[in-house]
Formats: C-alpha cells, structure tokens, sequence
C-alpha cells in the first residue's frame, strides 16, 4: 500500500471501509473460495452471493455465454439459503474480520424482509444489500427494481426491521436511474449500489435457440461499463446518500474513473472469475495510482468530474 | 492449492487439421497435477479475453535439466476465437494460467486391485479432441499403461491426433473413424460394447473423454452391463475454482430440490457415470 | 447472390424490401458516399442520417471515443437540414432506386413533425422512421422516447399527415421497450425499429473530464448486441407489426440472430465504419448462409427462436 | 478513390523506443498516395477491433523488381491497444487496409515559383511522431528536397526517430529536445521563430504534424509573421471517409452556423493554419 494515502471510505449508516474496493455479489461466492488468491482483509469488503429464505438449486445448465467484452449469466441465484448461511459462511467471515455486505434476494417481498429480518440481530455484517430482482406482481410483473414506488416502498419496511446499514442495489433496465435511487433515498437506504446486470440474449443461429437455458441472462463485464459510469454520473446529481459503483471494473483505472463519476465506494464482479487475485491487486494500483497523482485522501476524486454534465 | 500465475510459452506445435500442442513453462502446476485435472488460460491482457478457457493438462515434462516435471502441454483444437488467440501466440509470449483445478480421474480401489492377473482392466475412451485428457493419465500410471487399452474415435484419420504417442505408450489402441479413414467405419463405441461382451465378467473400469454424445453412450453401455465409468465433463466455464455457478451439470439423483446441481469445474471435471445425469 | 433463396421482405405499410439488410441512421452518411465501396442497389435499403426542419452543426470535438467492443458517440445530430436533403441528397438516391428510409429528428415535437410533413409529398422515400431521442419537456425532460404516452401520441400527428411507411425507432434507455412498442403500435406505426445507442459515459482519468465534449453520449456496436437481441425478443412477443432490428451486427450470422429473434428485417450500423463494403457484404453472405441451412425464404426465420423465452 | 483491401504485411520494424515502421503490400495505395493523406488500418477479425486507426502513409517502395511503388510503410508509435496489437504483427499477417483518404500537403502556387533563386522556401515542422508524414513529402519533392529544411523536435534523442534518414533526404535538420539530448534545449519552436526573424522578407511555407500544442504554437508564429502555413490535424475518427462525423474540428471563420466544423478526415488532415481554429 502506497505511504500516506488515505483509503478509508464512509459509505453511509456509519460504516466505514478500509479501502473503496469491493466484491461485487454473484462473482465472488462467500468470500472464503478466494483465500488461496488474496488476503480478504487487504479489501474494501466482500459482498456475498445473494441470500435468499431458502435454498436455491439455481437454473439449467447452460447458465453462462461470453459476449464481445462481456458475459450473460443466468445463473438463478443458486445460493444455500439464509440458515446456512448464518451458520456456515457469516461466522467464518466474521472471525476474519473482513467487512461483509450480505446481498439479500426474495421471490416477493415477504421473502427478501424475511431474510433481512433475520441478518438483522446478526454481528459482522457491514452492509445489507437488496436485489430487488424479482417480479414486482402488484405492477404487472416487471422487476420490482424497475418501479420507483416499489423502491421507496420495500426499502421502508426494511429499514424498519434492521439497524444495520441498507443498501439498494439498483438496475439499470429503467427509464430513469435518477429516479430510482431518489426513491431509495427517501425509502431511507443509506447507500445506493449500482448497476446490476443489463438484461440479454443470445442466440444459437445452429440450434434456433437462446444460448442459455432459459432464454435472456445479465450482462456483464466491460461492455457495460460505458453505462454504468452514466448512470453513477446521473445518480451522482440527484441524490445525497453515497453511491457504490460499479460495472465492467477490471484494473485501477477504472476505480478511479468511477470514483470520479460520483462513486464512494466500487464493487469488482466479472474480473474475479478472470483472475482471482485481481480485487487485492486493484487496492494496491490505487494506492500506488493515487500516489503518483498527489492525491492524499480518495475522497478527493468522488464526483471530481468536471466540464459538461449532459 | 490451485496457483495463479502467468507463465511463457515454450512451444507451439501445429499439428494439422486445427489441432495444436502449447507447451508453457509451469513448474508449480507440472510438479502437482494429476491426469483428468485442467487448468484455465487466458492472455494477460484481460481487453483481449475477459473469460479465461479450460484446458485439460495433456502431458507434463521435465525442464532442460531434466529431473522434476517443469512444462505442461495444452493439446487443444481451434474452435472460435479463444483458441484462434491461443493458435498464434509464439515462444515467449506469457498466458494467464490457473491450476490444477478440479477433480480428476481416481483409480480402482486398492484392495480390489489383489494379486497381479486380478488387476482391474483399464479401459481409456476417447473421441477427437478427447484424447487430451489421456496423455498425463499414461503418464501417471507407468508401467501399467502398457496393460490398458485405448478406443480412440474421430470423425477422420486427421482428428486422430498424438496417434503414434498413444500407440508407444498405452497397451493398445482401437480406432473407428466416421468416414472410414482409420480403423472401423463408425462410432468408438462400436468395438467398446464388442470389447465389454467379449468378456463380460472381467473386472473392468472405463475412462472416457470426448463430446457430449459420446459420453452418453459410452455411459449407457457401461451402465447397463455393470461396468465402472468415469466421464469428464465439459461445461462452459466463466471462473473454474468454483464461485460463479456457470459450470453446473445435474444430478442423477439429487438428495434435495436445493441438490439438484453440481460444478464441473469442482465437483468434476470428471464424475462417476451414475452420479450425473448425461 | 444464392440462387434460389427468397430475401425479399415485406416491412409493413405496403414497403417490399429486396432483402432483410438495411444500413443505420448516423453509419451510412446519405448513402452517396459509400458508392466507391459497395453497390447501393444490392442493399435491402439505406437510412438515411438523422435530418432537422434546420441544418446543425453538431456538437464540439471530441464526439467520439472507443469502449470495449463498442463506441461512444455525441455528434449532435450535425445534418443538412431537410431542405438541402430533399435538393441534394434524395434525388440522387430516387434516382438509383435504392430505398431509402429518411431518419426524422426534432427539437421538439412541431420540429419532427414539420420534417414529416415536408417529406410527405416526396417520391422515393421507402420509409420515415421517427428519431424519438429530443427532450419531453411536458414530462419533465426526459427523452420523448422514454415515454409511451408521448410515442402514442406523436406517432398519431405523424400518422396523420403522411402517407408514407412510418417507423418508430425505439430506444433502449426504457424500463419496458415491449410498452413502448406498443405505443407506436397504437400510435398507427407501420413498424418499429430497435435499438438506439444506450446512453453511456467515459472519463478521462488524467484529465478528470467526460473524454466527449457533451458529456455522454450514445453507446453501439457490437458490446449491445444482446441487449438489441433480448429486446427485439420482447417486442417481438408484444406486437403484431414487423420488426427492424438493429445493435452490434457486424456480419451475416449476426443478422440471422435478429430474424430469428423476431426481426423482419435489420440495420447494420457502427460495422459500416470498420469497413464501408461490410453490408453489401453481408447480404451474400446471408443469402449463402440459408442455402447452406436449406432455407428457400428468409422469412422462415422470423421470430423462430425455440425454447426458454424469459 | 480509396481502396478498400487486405493487405500482407511485409516487414516489422521495431525502432525502439516505442517506435515501429510496418511496411504492408498495397501496389494500389502506394502508387496514389499523395504526403499528408493517410490510411485507416484494422485488424482483419472485427471483434478484436472495432474501430480502424488512422495512419499517415510515411513512405513507399517499390516492388522486388523496381519500378512502380508497391508497398507503404507507416511510422507509428505505440500508445494504446490498437497500436500494441499492430506491434505484434509478423511478416505474412493480414491487415485490413481503407485508402489513400483525405487532403495532403499542397505545393505553393506554380505561377509564384517562377525563376531560380525565387523559389518559396520549404520549411518542414515535425514534433515527435509528426515526423512520420514527412519522408513521403521529401520523396514527392524529389531534388527540391534537399533545398528544404527539417525542424524535427521531441522530447529527447529516441523520439527523433529515423533521424539518419532525414539527414540524408532533406537538406538541414534542426533539431530541438526538451532534455537536451540531441539539438537545442527545449521546443522546436524556437529555432524556428528564429529562422522565421532572421530574414523576414522571404517568401515561405511551413508544414508541420506533431501534438496540438506544438501546432498552435507554430501556426501563431507563422500567423503572425504572415508565413503561409499548413498543418496536419488528429481527431478520434471512427470512419476516415466522411461520414461518421466524429472527426470534426472547429473553423476560424464559418459562414452559418450550420457550418462550424470540417471533418479532418475529409476536408483534412492537412488545413491551412487560417482554416481552422487551433
Ligand atoms: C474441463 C475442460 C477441459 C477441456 N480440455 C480441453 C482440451 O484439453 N483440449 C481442447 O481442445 N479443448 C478442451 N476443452 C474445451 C475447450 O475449453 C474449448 O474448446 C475452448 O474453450 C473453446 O474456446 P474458443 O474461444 O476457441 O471457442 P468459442 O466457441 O469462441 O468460446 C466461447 C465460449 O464458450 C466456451 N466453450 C466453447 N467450447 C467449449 C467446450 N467444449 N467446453 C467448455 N466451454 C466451451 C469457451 O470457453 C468460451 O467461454 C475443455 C473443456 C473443459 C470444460
Ligand atoms: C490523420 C492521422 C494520421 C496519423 N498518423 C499517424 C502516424 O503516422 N503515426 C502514428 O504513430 N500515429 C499517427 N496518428 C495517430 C494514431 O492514429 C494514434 O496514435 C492511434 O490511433 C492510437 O491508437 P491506439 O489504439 O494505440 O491508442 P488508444 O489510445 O488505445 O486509442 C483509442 C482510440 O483513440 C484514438 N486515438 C488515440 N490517439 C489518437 C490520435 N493521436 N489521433 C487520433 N486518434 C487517436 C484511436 O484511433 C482509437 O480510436 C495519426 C492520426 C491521424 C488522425
Ligand atoms: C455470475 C454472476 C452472478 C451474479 N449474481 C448476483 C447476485 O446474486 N446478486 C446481485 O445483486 N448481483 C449479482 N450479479 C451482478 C453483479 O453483482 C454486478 O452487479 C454486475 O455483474 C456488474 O458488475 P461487473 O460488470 O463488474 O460484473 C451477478 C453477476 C454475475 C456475472
Ligand atoms: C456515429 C453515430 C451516429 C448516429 N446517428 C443517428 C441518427 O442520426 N439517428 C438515429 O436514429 N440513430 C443514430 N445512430 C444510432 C444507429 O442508427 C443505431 O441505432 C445504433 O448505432 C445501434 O446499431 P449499431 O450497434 O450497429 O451501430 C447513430 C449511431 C452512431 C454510431
Ligand atoms: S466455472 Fe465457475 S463455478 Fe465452475
Ligand atoms: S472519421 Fe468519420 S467523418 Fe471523419
């Protein structure tokens, strides 16, 4: 790490991170897979495969299909369910000290306060972390992320239930960003995470067939990440709570290229499956990057964008 | 412990029809890896390749010194773009490698294996590319690969690659070849059921490699007589250590609904024949 | 040309296309100027660049800057003004006999309808297809694009006063491209044309500003093809007009990909700069490609994706 | 007319630094190509690069048997992927290839080059990779070449690249260097000013390619003093042939609104300094 630069980050809720870079959820399993890599306490913080009530065997086989410069997966939140979870994996990550962001998943609304209900007395989760993928049936069926009222209204209920720092992590398949992360906000998140993953398909031309099993997946990876500096950029403008970005984050760079667009924080996805070393790897060009900079405090570069803002 | 480096090509040998032989300087991965293993590659430039490939490790060999293994050979064929990459990198240029990854093939349980005629009968199986897979595991089984045998299968006599090899090194090689170039016209699976029914009371195991419907039908024959098999799997890959969930095949027998899965990448590559379903 | 194959498709509106292989508003200047490279002639038909009731200038440099497999642009729409288009470019483009579809932009929603109209009386123009992406000032801003109600409503003006094929380019900045479809749909469409560029941003990290002079702009090229793919999908199963789709198609297997998606026929875009013969290109290599698969018409394809269709 | 073809490479020539001579066969190109124009270049598979990258065309050659030009060959400098890829290429690789394209240098009008001694001074400005367009300017000239003179800066010894050659084919080269290590100390602009002030009355053209900076500096001194100057202008282009529009710079003096920018693909890459806004 790079003497003298300051890397520690408030991300909201009272947390505080040792360094802005992140695991993004989905891409880093329940942080302890990557031990033989990297030094998980040298991270920002981890954030886990999304949690939901129960176990979930995930979709058909295939689940994956490489892009130009990115993936689609459906992988189907395959995940161990909440009661292993805070048996098997929270303890182990707790123990280590590692700053852990539990990304929590739902069929319905019911499921997703069920298992925030229950990470709620829990220590050693840093941040809770909603994926509101899943169908909003109240309006029409559409994910429940892509509606500003469902936004407001679910992060409510879950703040009442939790003391513990809430973040909403937001998609990117909407009309308006700005709109859904003001609609976090006053739901009362104490971060907004963002993007998920941009909805695709791909098509066998042989077969006559989606590639994956069942049918459209999320994008992923560089591709994206055009998009995803645009909307932490339009986010940025509208509201006050900090951001996490990310989106195709493969090296320094790109960290900082986010921080500049409005991001506190940063979460590293596809590049672990690429390299498993890359997130301990991407903390020290940082540093090393700021360094060389002159840049005393990260925080200096958040939202440090300048010129035109269309 | 799977390691992650980055490592320099030594060679590059094209050996026709698409097929190549990429030799990588990997002392770490050559010393611990073990016949049905893989590794993941990619070129260091992650714009170039944000998803690393999965190769099995064909053969490992001493540095120039001679003494502990210090190279891994790649035997792979050109398919699409991954591998059109790989086809033109040359002697010092430098790849992403992690490995060894995943469980490989497991031999006969010991105790069965008693007094010397009583030794289980190894039965390698290969279609085209498949083959691959074998190299390291004659390798492995030393003197004892004189006693196996191979079926080796291909579309023609050119997708049989490493023939020679396989013809020094393992007992005996049967080829069936789709067009009739090589061996018997047809399916590898043709002279394997002969094979099984010749003697069908023999204490055999079967090992097979190749494409998906290969690896079904070689699974039936053997499941119906009784006959031990190992099949190693292929499933697209985003990671190969077992985090991102893209590699799943299905259980024959899943213990739960959450069961119903399990990863190539780790769980296999190679599995039982009765443990998934084909 | 494969003898035998039947490419001709009937794109709505009376308009028979001779093959499924148009070129994008924006990629392909006023067609003119690819003659050294290919012949106009052999082209399902040609878009034409954006045109205003007035010339623009365009936007400062930079309005370009390459991403991972894609391409930012902000040109600003710089064009001739239909004027000067309706003198200059569409005599010598009626008089070629290719078809030729006049891509519409506005400031504002009398602008747009002002070009429709001027274009109404003219011969030779196969199709006008609707550039929705100016501001909706009744709806607070956002682009008219976004929002079904005003794609109803402009598509009914426009529907109105021409005659003409009238097609509605849609945009992928939505929340559901299938209800905005549907609107056009409503409106008396004759088709829809999708996608338009994602918006997307990139920074210079050294420099700390957007590398675009205006800040973001539109994302192409083939890093969005399974974004175009998966909505073309959708709006397939949501309407009953054809389909021109378009995002990402650099060559013929890319074109089978959209018809099979449920395009009828197809724009190749960002692919014309890489090489200004690639489309004519395509359409052999489309025409090989189904009597090597067997297929006597192309429209077989339309829409036949099997399987999952999530 | 631009051609738009594949081309072999012929030769690779790393000339350290960070600076290559790529020599491709393109008979086509290298007969019609005039000094100043330039080619766009891409790899031949769109997914490794999708957008080509302009080129100045710095030389050509003749084939084997002599006689007419029959291959280009271009100067780059390595910057970004685009150009670390070309530096990877081999002799045989293809390379996509669209051109000549744009507006090159133009010669002082023929009625003013009347007698002998009357003949306008040729003043050439190259900073660092700049210099890339010249030596096909000093091939065009033929045996006025040697009557031109070369102010070739960069920032230290190795970016003066095929400084020899200059030396051979023009007839002076100054030179500057920001770290002193060849030529005067700093830019080049000054032993230019210099040459400008030292015999003020005689009739001039200056040329110059280099950064942006270097070429406000040089098109103000030159405006200043009246000399006639015309330099070659980069923007991120997307297509070279027009019709992108990504390419634009700003005009000095438009006529409407509509008519504030000129492509530099089109109406460029070499403007008259009064042209355009710098
Ligand atoms: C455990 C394992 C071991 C393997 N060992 C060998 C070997 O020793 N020699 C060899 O030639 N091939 C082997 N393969 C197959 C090899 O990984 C693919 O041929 C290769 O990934 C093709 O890459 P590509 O970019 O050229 O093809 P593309 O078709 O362009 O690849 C696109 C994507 O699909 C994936 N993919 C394509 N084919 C396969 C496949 N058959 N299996 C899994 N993923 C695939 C790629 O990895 C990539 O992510 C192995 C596969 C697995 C899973
Ligand atoms: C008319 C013209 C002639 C040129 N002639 C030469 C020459 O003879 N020798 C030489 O070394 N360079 C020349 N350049 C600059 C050369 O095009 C860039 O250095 C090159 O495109 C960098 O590509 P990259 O992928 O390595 O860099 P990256 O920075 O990775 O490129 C990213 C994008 O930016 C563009 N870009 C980057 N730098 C420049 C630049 N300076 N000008 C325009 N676009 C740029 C690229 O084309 C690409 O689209 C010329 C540029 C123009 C416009
Ligand atoms: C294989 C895979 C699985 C993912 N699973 C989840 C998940 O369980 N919950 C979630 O909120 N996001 C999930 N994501 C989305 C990522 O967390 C991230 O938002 C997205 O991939 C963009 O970042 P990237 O481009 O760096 O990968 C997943 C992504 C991938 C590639
Ligand atoms: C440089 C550029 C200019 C464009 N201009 C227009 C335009 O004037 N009107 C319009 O409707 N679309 C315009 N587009 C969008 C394209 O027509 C097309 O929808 C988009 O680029 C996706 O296709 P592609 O990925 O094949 O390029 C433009 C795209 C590019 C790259
Ligand atoms: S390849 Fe990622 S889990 Fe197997
Ligand atoms: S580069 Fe496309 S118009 Fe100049």
């Amino acid at each position: 790490m790079s003497a003298g630069v300051k890397l520690e980050v408030a991300v909201g809720g009272g947390l505080t991170l040792r360094n802005p870079v992140l695991t993004a959820s989905g891409t880093f399993g329940y942080g302890l897979e990557f031990e033989p890599y990297l030094d998980l306490n040298r991270l920002g913080g981890v954030v886990v495969k999304g949690i939901s009530p129960r176990p979930r065997a995930g979709n058909p086989p295939p689940r994956l299909v490489e892009t130009p410069s990115g993936m689609l997966n459906a992988i189907g939140l395959q995940n161990v369910g909440v009661d292993r979870f805070l048996e098997e994996k929270l303890p182990a990550l707790r123990e280590r000290g590692v700053a852990t962001v539990v990304n929590v998943y739902g069929q319905c609304e019911e499921d997703l306060l069920h298992v925030v209900e229950k990470l709620a007395p829990e220590s050693g989760v840093a941040a809770v972390e909603l994926n509101l993928s899943c169908p909003n049936v109240k309006e029409g069926g559409l994910e429940l992320g892509r509606s500003p009222r469902a936004i407001e209204s679910i992060t409510r209920d879950a703040r009442a239930i939790t003391r513990q720092p809430l973040w909403v992590k937001l998609t990117p398949n909407v009309s308006s960003i700005a709109e859904t992360a003001l609609a976090a906000e006053a739901g009362g998140a104490d971060a907004v995470s963002l993007i998920n993953t941009l909805v695709g398909m791909v098509i066998d031309v042989e077969r006559r067939r989606p590639v994956l099993h069942r049918g459209s997946g999320g994008l992923s990876g560089p591709a994206i990440r055009p998009v995803a500096i645009a909307m932490v950029h339009q986010v940025y403008r509208a509201v006050k709570i900090p951001i996490v970005g990310m989106g195709g984050i493969v090296n320094a760079r790109d960290v900082v290229e986010f921080l500049l667009a409005g991001a506190r924080a940063v979460q590293v996805g596809t590049a672990n499956f690429n390299d498993p070393g890359v997130a301990m790897r991407i903390v020290g060009d940082l540093a090393a990057w700021c360094a060389a900079h002159g840049i005393a405090d990260v925080n200096e570069l958040v939202g440090a964008v300048k010129g035109n803002q269309a | 412990m799977p390691y992650n480096l980055t490592a320099a090509v030594e060679r590059q040998e094209d050996l026709g029809a698409g097929y190549h032989l990429l030799t990588l300087a990997a002392p770490e991965i050559a010393r611990e890896i073990r016949a049905g293993q893989f590794v993941m590659i990619g070129l260091t430039d992650i714009d170039q390749m944000l998803i690393r490939r999965p190769f099995s490790v064909a053969l490992v060999s001493p540095g120039p010194d001679g003494g502990e293994p210090a190279s891994i050979g790649l035997l792979y064929k050109v398919i699409g773009r991954g591998t059109t990459l790989f086809s033109r990198l040359q002697p010092g240029d430098r790849l992403a490698l992690l490995g060894p990854l995943g469980r490989g093939f497991w031999l006969p349980d010991p105790a069965l294996e008693a007094g010397g005629g009583d030794e289980t009968e190894l039965l390698l199986v290969a279609g085209g590319i498949g083959n691959a897979i074998f190299p390291l595991l004659l390798q492995e089984l030393g003197p004892r690969a004189a006693r196996t045998t191979l079926f080796f299968g291909g579309r023609g006599r050119a997708d049989l690659t490493l023939l020679d090899w396989f013809e020094a090194h393992a007992g005996r090689v049967v080829t069936a070849t789709e067009d009739g170039s090589h061996g018997q016209r047809g399916f590898v699976t043709a002279p394997l059921a002969a094979h099984l029914d010749a003697d069908p009371g023999r204490r055999r195991l079967v090992m097979a490699c190749g494409p998906h419907a290969m690896l079904r039908a070689v699974a039936e024959l053997c499941l119906a007589r009784g006959v031990p098999c190992q099949v190693a799997m292929e499933e697209t890959m985003a990671c190969g250590f077992g985090v991102c969930l893209g590699c799943v095949v299905e259980k024959r027998e899943p213990e739960s609904d959450f069961d119903r899965f399990v990863r190539v990448c780790t769980e296999g590559p190679v599995f039982d024949a009765r443990e998934i379903v084909l």
